[in-house]
């Protein structure tokens, strides 16, 4: 049966990835909306103006990778869920993803999970860093979770 | 008989909007809804809206719906819960029944915003517990908060099947697959790639042949189609599941402007039959007016920008005055949330709808 | 009647013999409610009114725009006869 | 057997469920549990019952279909009246709720 493939250079090649020289210099915002919804919250929302929708409103949202500092607002805010944060350096080496987080119960700190890619197939072990709790956020929880930096552009969500 | 100035029948996105718009220039409302509570289906959206700030963006359905239900409360808007409009009669008179009772409201104008109905997919056994409406399931665990089932497939790959998905998951279920008939996926790429990271399965050029289970559901048949959309039979596969949802698009409900005597046309891309109305969402029969899904399945942020011109038009008429400034801005932010792939040919069919209006109003 | 396929979930009419009836010349909705009872039960045809229409579609290629859609009566909604005749 | 409750007690948006006034049902002469404000065939849900009533020609078992009241899929008897939508119908104190063969028989005059 066929299946939609997220991971396919099709839609793969329809995100505007940071540079690789801005993702190594610390987190980032990676910003997967390839279509053109009518939406513009994460430009709004970003103090430093590293966002732009601009107009129409359906336009993509291109970061500014320079004016971009990782702080995060951009995530929980997005409609799509479509916004993640990277931090290459975490540490030698692993990489820290940040991604939104809707489900109960939230995992703990420290907690050993499975990282999945966008199709949610198995990548390789990592572990959760750290938990904001959703109150902030208006009920969506951040979750940031470290594994090795080779899979920095798969992997993008987990399971316990 | 009651008399009341402006009656909206529905009280959803579209209808409170109508109401706080037309109360805030000074017109008696009422709104009247068979639920317990008003929002329509805003309460069961629990998941942020696309849009502009002025769309409220980023907000949660279930958030903005208490929002409107606060300031209908304030603007002291006469609200009749459980109460069914049952028809529509000659001279804008509406039956209602109300605690028991029957009344009859006779209106200056009527806005009707009765929103929409799900479309059904008959297979074999569709009819056992275990099959039902993918908006059904939305009101199982986001109103009554309680799991329908606990394995389940989704029919339909639109923004509620795979929203819908989402939310099943966030409510505890398993979902062990989306299947589409068409080769890609009707909804939005980032709706499905919210579940699609969370390992569930959307399966394209794939439909159900049948539900399995003797009086309940047990099971299904999914079978890949080819491109005339023939199941390739030899290719069918059995996957366990108690709950198969069915998302395949909605209907406008408008059996109220049918019997109003309002003019129809026909709309695929805004769901079916839609009332003929202008740009001030006056359809055919003067002073009824239409808003939200029951003039063209769109989303509940066109459906509130819908109510608010139907409200602000019903104000004009009966007060004598004008308010095109502040339409002309909900138009501008209409024609912003029409635009897109998605939102390009709902604004085209929109736009036909009140040329054919002025049409058939001229020859009629 | 193994893999039937009902149409009308209340009056529990096949999609077979809403075919049948269409065969024999019925070409809308009115007529279909009055050959079968379809879209009689207490539901008022909420639900399969839209698939009939798709089916006289199927098998005639009338245009949906063009079948006839069911006529809209009051009540809308299943409510007791006792309280309207008060 | 069991006991069943597939109601969502925490929900990551949501929150948690409210506590609500706890009363008694009789679902074919079978206590069970409920909520103030709940519909009767949520909490026939909750405990795992989805088979409502059968239908009068195929003699097919039905549960919730649309779940607004639209459909008229989950009509039971209750409290002796039959046809009842119990997917927007609350349940109250000693309900009687009945699975439903055909359209029912009456029981009770309302007349």
């Amino acid at each position: 049966m066929k299946e939609l493939k997220l991971g396919e250079k099709t839609y793969l090649n329809k995100i505007s990835f940071p540079s690789f020289e801005r993702i190594k210099k610390g987190s980032v915002a990676i910003i997967e909306c390839i279509e053109d919804i009518p939406c513009n919250p994460c430009e709004t929302i970003c103090k430093f103006g590293a966002i732009k929708v601009g107009f129409p409103i359906t336009s993509l949202p291109i970061l500014d990778e320079e004016k971009c500092t990782g702080c995060g607002k951009c995530i929980p805010i997005c409609p799509g869920l479509a916004i993640f944060v990277l931090n290459y350096n975490f540490s030698e080496k692993d990489c820290l993803l940040t991604i939104p987080y809707e489900f109960l119960p939230l995992p703990k700190e420290g907690e050993k999970v499975k990282c999945l890619d966008r199709d949610g197939k198995y990548i390789c072990e990592g572990k959760i860093v750290k938990v904001i709790q959703p109150e902030r956020n208006n009920m969506t929880a951040l979750v940031s979770f470290a594994f090795p930096k080779k899979y920095y552009n798969k992997v993008r969500s987990f399971k316990k | 008989m009651e008399e009341k100035d402006l009656v909206i029948i529905g009280g959803g996105p579209a209808g409170l909007c109508a109401a706080i718009s037309a109360r805030k220039k000074g017109i008696d409302v009422l709104i009247i809804d068979e639920n317990l509570r008003p929002g329509g289906q805003l309460f069961k959206q629990i998941h942020r809206f696309f849009g502009s700030k002025e769309h409220m963006a980023g907000v949660r359905g279930f958030v903005i719906g208490e929002k409107l239900l606060k300031e209908v409360k304030e603007l002291g808007v006469e609200v009749w819960l459980n109460s069914i409009a049952y028809g529509i009669f000659k001279d804008k008179v509406i039956g209602v029944i109300k605690d028991g009772k029957n009344i009859l409201v006779k209106a200056k104008s009527i806005i009707i915003s009765t929103g929409a109905t799900e479309n059904p997919l008959s297979f074999p056994n569709w009819t056992l517990p275990g099959v039902m409406g993918a908006g059904a399931c939305q009101t199982m665990i986001n109103i009554h908060r309680v799991l329908p089932g606990k394995k389940v497939l989704m029919i339909g790959s639109g923004n509620v099947g795979l929203i819908v998905s989402y939310q099943l998951l966030q409510a505890g279920a398993e979902v062990v697959g989306v299947v589409e008939i068409m080769p890609k996926i009707g909804g939005y790429l980032v709706h499905a790639a919210k579940i699609k990271r969370f390992g569930v399965p959307i399966y394209l050029s794939t439909t159900i042949l049948e539900g399995v289970g003797k009086e309940e559901i047990e099971g299904a048949i999914i079978c890949p189609v080819d491109e005339n959309f023939k199941p390739i039979i030899k290719k069918k596969k059995y996957i366990e599941v108690d709950l198969i949802c069915i998302a395949v698009g909605l209907t406008p409900l408008n059996e109220l402007l049918y019997q109003a005597g309002c003019l129809f046309t026909y709309k695929g891309y805004l769901g079916g039959m839609v009332a003929l109305h202008n740009e001030n969402m006056e359809t055919t029969v003067e002073n009824i007016f239409v808003a939200g899904d029951c003039s063209g399945i769109e989303e509940a942020s066109t459906a509130m920008e819908e109510g608010k011109l139907a409200g602000i038009s019903v104000a004009e008429k009966i007060r004598g005055k004008k308010w095109e400034d502040e339409k002309d801005q909900i138009r501008k932010r209409l024609d912003d949330f029409r635009i897109g792939t998605f939102g390009e040919k709902r604004k085209l069919s929109k736009e036909e709808i009140v040329r054919e209006y002025y049409e058939r109003v001229k020859t009629w | 009647m193994k893999n039937k396929k009902i149409i009308c979930r209340c009056k529990e009419i096949t999609e077979e013999e809403i075919i049948e009836v269409i065969k024999k010349g019925i070409r809308d909705i009115d007529g279909i409610k009055r050959a079968l009872g379809a879209g009689m039960g207490l539901c008022q045809g909420k639900t399969c009114t839209n698939l009939i229409i798709r089916i006289i579609n199927r098998e005639t290629g009338i245009p949906i725009e063009k079948i006839r859609q069911q006529t809209s009566r009051a009540p809308v909604r299943p409510i007791q006869i006792k309280i309207i005749s008060d | 057997m069991k006991k069943k409750d597939l109601r969502i007690y925490k929900h990551p948006i949501l929150g948690d469920l409210p506590e609500r006034k706890k009363i008694y049902i009789y679902f074919n002469g079978k206590k069970l549990t409920a909520y103030e404000g709940e519909m009767i065939a949520a909490v026939l849900y909750a405990n795992g019952i989805r088979r409502l009533r059968r239908t009068e020609r195929f003699k097919e078992v039905r549960g919730i279909f649309c779940a607004i009241g639209r459909c008229t899929d989950c009509v039971m008897t209750v409290d002796g009246i039959p046809n009842i939508r119990t997917c927007i119908t609350p349940v109250k104190e000693k309900m009687k709720i009945e699975f439903q063969e055909g359209l029912g028989k009456w029981k009770k005059k309302i007349w």
